[in-house]
C-alpha cells in the first residue's frame, strides 16, 4: 500500500490517539458500563490499522516490532490466568480482591448509585489483561495479513496504491 | 482381575487364549524340528525362487505396488467405488451440503 | 403508552426471530453455492451473526432496559444480561474464526492462485 | 486443604497455562520448551488419574467457577445454577484420562519429530489450546461453556492442520475442516440459544430437570446430534476426516484422533445425560445407529482403495467411530425399556465405551507409526515405501500389535470390545452384528496390505540410509504400545474399574442432574 494524502495522514496521526485513548477508557470502565476488555482492546488495535492504511506499509513497518505485540499478548494471558490460580484458596478464578479495600477492592455502598471505579477486584484486572491480549492479538493479525498481501505483490510487479 | 469378562452369550477371557497359544507354538516348534536337516545356510538353497528368472538387484523392480493389492475385489465392486469415490469430490461446499442435508432429513424423521 | 404496546400485533414481536431466519438461510446459501472463496468466508459471518443475533432476541424483554444497575434508571424490567455475555463470547470467538478463516484463503490463494472452490481440490476420492 | 476438590478445575487450568506459558518457555532455547511440552502434558495425565479416583471416591463431582465455595450450585437459595459450573461423573473422568494419554504421547512423538520446523513456540501453544478444549469439552457441565471449548479445540485444530503451511494440501485441508466445522458449531450455538429461550438456562443438568420435548427442543437435538456427529466423523459428513487426519503432523493427528473422541462424548451427553428419558421416539438411538453402520462400511471400504498411508488410516477411524456409535446407540435404543437394558443395552455401552479407550489408543498408536514411516523414509505413499521392517525392527513390532488390535484379532484389546459389540447388536438386529464382522475382516485386510507393502518385501536401495526413528518418538509410540498391551491383558479390570462405571453414569440421568440441583426434585 502506498501512504494516502497528506490530509488523510495528517488526521489520522491526531485521531489514532483520540482512539487509543478512548480504548483505554473502554478497557478501564469494562465492570460499570458496557464494553471491556475485548472490545476496548478492539478499540486500541485499530491505533495500529489505522496508521497502516494512511501510511503504508513500507514507513509503518519499518518502526513496528510485531516482538512487543506478541509480548502484550503473552503478557496479558499469563496475567489472566495467573489471576486465575491466584484465587485458587478459595476456588479457581475467585474474585479474592473484592470488598478487600485497597486498589481493586473498594467497598460498594448499598443502593443506587453512580458506580465506583476500583470497587470490582479481580474483574478489572482480567479486563486490563484481555484488554493487553486483544491488542497484541489484533494487532499482529493486521501486521500479518498485511505482510501476507506483501508476499504476492512482491511476487508480482509493483506494490499499488489505492490513492496516489 | 483374572477372571472371566461375560458378553452376555458367552464370555471372553485372555489367559485361556494365551495359553492355547503357546501350546499351539510349542506344538508348531515341535512339528518344525521334525523337518529336514540338511539345509545349508549361503548355498543355493538360501536364494530366492522368482519364476526360474535372475532375481533383481533393486528391490522395487519385484514388490507389488499397494495399489495392485486387492485388484479383483474393487474390481468387482468398481459401480460402488464409483459412486463413493465421485462423492468424496473435495470440493468443501459438498460437504457442508452432505451436512446439511443429514440435518434435514434428521429433522424430518424427529419432527414427523 | 403501555395499553399501545400491549395492541401491538403479535406479529411485530417475532419480527427479529425471522431476521434471524433469513440470515441464516442467506448464509447457507453462500456457503453452499458461492463459488468464490470470500464469498463463503461472508456466508460464514452471516451465520454467526445470525445465531449472535438469536441469542440477543431471546434475551429481550418488552419495555426492558439495559442491564446495567447504575445506568438502568427507574425501571421494573430489565433485558437479560446473561444472552449477551454469550454473544459477546460468541462474537470473539467469531472474531478468531474469521481471522483464521481469511488467513487461510490468502494461504490458498498464494498456493493454487485461484479462489475458485472448484479448483481447489487436490484432496480427495 | 484438600486440593482433590480443585482438580476439575486444574485439569484444564494447566494446560491453558501450559499453552500461555509457551512463548516464555521458548526464550530459554530448545531444551526449555522440551521440558515444559513434556512436563505439562504428563501433569495433564497425572491430574486426570487423580480426578478419576476422587470421582470413583465421591460420585459426580461438581465445580462451580468463581463461586464462594467449590460447591456452590445454587446460590442464595436459587432453583437455578448460575455461574460456570464443571460437571464431572465417571464417564467424564474416563475420557479426560484417554484423551490426556493421547495427549501425551503425540508429546513425546512430536519433540523430535517437528525439530526440523520452524515457529514451534506456537506449535506448542496450539497443542495445549486443543488439549485444553479437548479436557473442557470433557469435563463441562455447561452447554455455552461446551461451545466455548469446542470452538477452542476447532480453532486450534484448524490452525495445527495447516500447521505446514509451505503445502498447498495442509492448508486446504484446513480450510475444508474450518468450513464445514465453523458452519457445525453455529448449528450447536443457535441449539443453546434454543434451549437458553426456553428455559432460561444453559446448565445440562437444569436443562434436562425442565425438558419437556416440544418443537423448539426437537429442533435443538437434531442440530446437536448432526453438528456433534459431523464432528466425530461419522458418514455422509466424514469427509474432512481423511483430509484432516492426513494432512496434520502426526503427532497432532494422534490428538485429533483423542479431539473427535471428546464430540463423540458430547454426542452422548446430549442424548443420555441432556434427553434421556424424554427422547420419545425411537429415531435419534436409530440414526445413529444407522449413521454408525454407515461409518463402518463406508469407512473401511474406502480405506481399502487408498494409497496413501495416512489417508488409509483416517479411513479407518470413521469405520471405527462407527462401531462406538453402533454400541452407545444400542444402548440408547434400550434406555427406556429396563429389560433390554440388562439383556443387551449395558452389554452394548460397555462395549462401545470400551471400544472408545481402545480405538484412541490403537489408532494414535498407528498414525504414529505412520508418522515414524515418514520421518524415516520421507514418504507416505505405499507404492513406494517397502522392505522397512528391517530397519525400523521396533516400529514395525508396534505397528503389528496396533494393527492387530484394530482388526480385532484375539487376544488384543480390540477383539474385546468388538466382541461385547457383537453379541448384543446380534440381539438386536442380526444384520448389524454381520455388518461389523465384514468391517473387521476388511480392516484386517488393508492393515495385511500396509504391512506387506510398507514392512515387509525385498529392500529398495532408495531406503538403504534409513535408520530407526529417534528414542523419544519411540517413546511417544510404546506409551500407547503399554496401553494396548494392559488393556489387552486386563480386560476384566479395565472394565470392571474404568467402562462400568462409565456406563452407569451416562445411564443414571437422575444422578447426573441431583449433583447440580440438590437431591429433592
Amino acid at each position: 500500500m502506498q501512504p494516502l494524502s497528506v490530509i488523510v495522514r495528517t488526521i489520522c496521526d491526531i485521531f489514532a490517539w483520540f482512539l487509543a485513548i478512548f480504548g483505554a477508557y473502554v478497557i478501564i470502565h469494562g465492570h460499570l458500563s458496557p464494553g471491556g476488555g475485548f472490545q476496548g482492546g478492539a478499540v486500541v488495535a485499530t491505533f495500529l490499522a489505522l496508521l497502516l492504511v494512511a501510511h503504508g506499509g513500507k514507513k509503518l513497518l519499518a518502526f513496528v516490532k510485531p516482538g512487543i505485540y506478541s509480548w502484550l499478548e503473552t503478557t496479558g494471558l499469563l496475567v489472566f490466568i495467573g489471576t486465575g490460580f491466584a484465587g485458587l484458596t478459595t476456588v479457581f478464578l475467585y474474585n479474592f480482591l473484592s470488598g478487600r479495600g485497597g486498589l481493586f477492592g473498594a467497598v460498594v455502598p448499598t443502593g443506587p448509585n453512580p458506580g465506583i471505579l476500583n470497587s470490582s477486584g479481580t474483574i478489572a484486572l482480567m479486563n486490563l489483561a484481555v484488554g493487553l491480549e486483544v491488542i497484541g492479538g489484533l494487532s499482529l493479525i493486521v501486521i500479518y495479513m498485511f505482510k501476507g498481501i506483501r508476499l504476492y505483490e512482491e511476487a508480482g510487479s509493483e506494490e499499488t496504491g489505492h490513492d496516489r | 482381575m483374572w477372571s472371566k469378562v461375560y458378553t452376555g452369550f458367552g464370555y471372553w477371557d485372555v489367559y485361556t487364549w494365551l495359553i492355547f497359544f503357546a501350546i499351539a507354538a510349542g506344538l508348531v516348534l515341535w512339528l518344525r524340528s521334525l523337518g529336514r536337516k540338511d539345509y545349508k545356510e549361503g548355498t543355493d538353497q538360501d536364494e530366492i525362487f522368482y519364476g526360474g528368472n535372475v532375481v533383481p538387484e533393486e528391490g522395487s523392480e519385484i514388490q507389488v505396488p499397494a495399489s495392485s493389492a486387492y485388484w479383483g475385489f474393487t474390481e468387482a465392486l468398481k459401480g460402488y467405488y464409483e459412486v463413493l469415490v465421485e462423492m468424496h469430490s473435495g470440493d468443501a461446499r459438498e460437504y457442508v451440503g452432505y451436512m446439511v442435508l443429514t440435518a434435514s432429513v434428521l429433522a424430518v424423521l424427529v419432527l414427523l | 403508552m403501555r395499553k399501545q404496546e400491549a395492541r401491538r400485533p403479535a406479529m411485530t414481536g417475532n419480527m427479529p426471530f425471522l431476521v434471524v431466519g433469513i440470515l441464516f438461510f442467506l448464509g447457507l446459501y453462500a456457503i453452499l453455492f458461492e463459488r468464490n472463496l470470500i464469498k463463503i468466508a461472508i456466508g460464514i459471518t452471516l451465520l454467526e451473526a445470525s445465531a449472535n443475533l438469536l441469542l440477543i432476541v431471546l434475551g429481550y424483554r418488552t419495555g426492558g432496559s439495559i442491564p446495567v444497575f447504575t445506568l438502568a434508571g427507574d425501571v421494573q424490567t430489565m433485558t437479560l444480561p446473561t444472552p449477551q455475555a454469550l454473544t459477546l463470547t460468541a462474537i470473539v470467538i467469531g472474531l478468531a474464526t474469521s481471522a483464521l478463516l481469511l488467513s487461510l484463503i490468502m494461504m490458498l490463494y498464494k498456493h493454487y492462485g485461484t479462489l475458485d472452490v472448484r479448483e481447489i481440490r487436490r484432496l480427495r476420492g | 486443604m484438600n486440593w482433590n476438590i480443585h482438580l476439575p478445575a486444574l485439569i484444564i487450568a494447566v494446560p491453558l497455562l501450559g499453552a500461555f506459558a509457551a512463548p516464555l518457555a521458548g526464550l530459554g532455547g530448545k531444551v526449555t520448551r522440551n521440558i515444559w511440552f513434556v512436563a505439562v502434558s504428563i501433569a495433564t495425565v497425572a491430574l486426570s488419574i487423580m480426578l478419576w479416583q476422587h470421582v470413583q471416591a465421591e460420585g459426580v463431582v461438581v465445580y462451580v467457577l468463581g463461586g464462594e465455595s467449590w460447591n456452590l450450585t445454587l446460590p442464595s437459595g436459587l432453583s437455578w445454577p448460575i455461574r460456570i459450573i464443571l460437571e464431572v461423573d465417571a464417564f467424564s473422568a474416563f475420557m479426560a484420562i484417554v484423551g490426556s494419554i493421547a495427549a501425551m504421547a503425540g508429546a513425546f512423538f512430536s519433540l523430535r519429530f517437528m525439530e526440523r520446523f520452524s515457529g514451534l513456540d506456537k506449535f506448542v501453544s496450539l497443542y495445549f489450546l486443543l488439549m485444553a478444549g479437548m479436557l473442557g469439552m470433557e469435563l463441562t457441565g455447561d452447554l455455552f461453556n461446551f461451545f466455548v471449548f469446542l470452538e477452542i479445540a476447532s480453532v486450534a485444530s484448524f490452525g495445527l492442520v495447516a500447521f505446514w503451511r509451505d503445502r498447498p494440501e495442509a492448508v486446504e485441508a484446513g480450510f475444508k475442516y474450518m468450513i464445514v466445522s465453523t458452519v457445525a458449531a453455529m448449528l450447536v450455538l443457535i441449539a443453546v440459544g434454543f434451549f437458553y429461550g426456553r428455559y432460561n438456562a444453559v446448565n445440562m443438568a437444569a436443562v434436562a430437570r425442565m425438558m419437556h420435548f416440544g418443537y423448539p427442543e426437537k429442533i435443538a437435538l437434531v442440530f446437536l446430534v448432526t453438528a456433534l456427529a459431523m464432528k466425530c466423523g461419522a458418514v455422509p459428513m466424514h469427509m474432512w476426516t481423511p483430509d484432516a487426519y492426513t494432512e496434520a503432523p502426526a503427532g497432532v493427528t494422534c490428538l485429533l484422533v483423542a479431539v473427535s473422541q471428546a464430540s463423540l462424548y458430547g454426542l452422548f451427553r446430549v442424548c443420555f445425560s441432556l434427553y434421556g428419558a424424554s427422547l420419545g421416539s425411537s429415531v435419534v438411538p436409530w440414526t445413529i445407529i444407522v449413521l454408525g453402520v454407515l461409518s463402518m462400511f463406508i469407512g473401511v471400504t474406502m480405506a481399502v482403495i487408498q494409497k496413501e498411508i495416512k489417508r488409509l488410516m483416517a479411513y479407518h477411524s470413521v469405520s471405527q467411530i462407527g462401531y462406538i456409535l453402533l454400541g452407545l446407540g444400542v444402548g440408547l435404543l434400550a434406555l427406556k425399556d429396563p429389560q433390554a437394558m440388562a439383556d443387551y443395552g449395558f452389554t452394548a455401552m460397555k462395549g462401545g465405551i470400551y471400544h472408545l479407550f481402545n480405538y484412541t489408543m490403537y489408532k494414535g498408536l498407528l498414525f504414529l507409526t505412520a508418522g515414524a514411516l515418514f520421518y524415516a523414509a520421507g514418504s507416505r505413499n505405499l507404492n513406494d515405501l517397502g522392505g522397512l521392517a528391517r530397519v525400523m525392527p521396533h516400529t514395525a513390532f508396534m505397528f503389528v500389535i496396533a494393527a492387530a488390535a484394530i482388526a480385532g484379532l484375539p487376544p488384543f484389546n480390540g477383539f474385546v470390545s468388538k466382541l461385547l459389540i457383537y453379541e448384543s447388536t446380534f440381539a438386536v438386529y442380526p444384520v448389524l452384528a454381520i455388518a461389523a464382522l465384514v468391517t473387521s475382516v476388511l480392516t484386517l485386510a488393508s492393515f495385511v496390505k500396509v504391512f506387506q507393502t510398507a514392512f515387509l518385501g525385498p529392500a529398495k536401495s532408495v531406503f538403504a540410509n534409513v535408520r530407526e526413528v529417534p528414542a523419544t518418538m519411540l517413546v511417544g509410540m510404546s506409551i500407547l504400545t503399554v496401553v494396548v498391551i494392559g488393556l489387552t491383558l486386563l480386560p476384566t479390570w479395565s472394565l470392571a474399574n474404568l467402562v462400568e462405571p462409565a456406563a452407569k453414569a451416562l445411564v443414571d440421568q437422575a444422578g447426573y442432574i441431583s449433583a447440580v440441583m440438590g437431591g429433592g426434585l
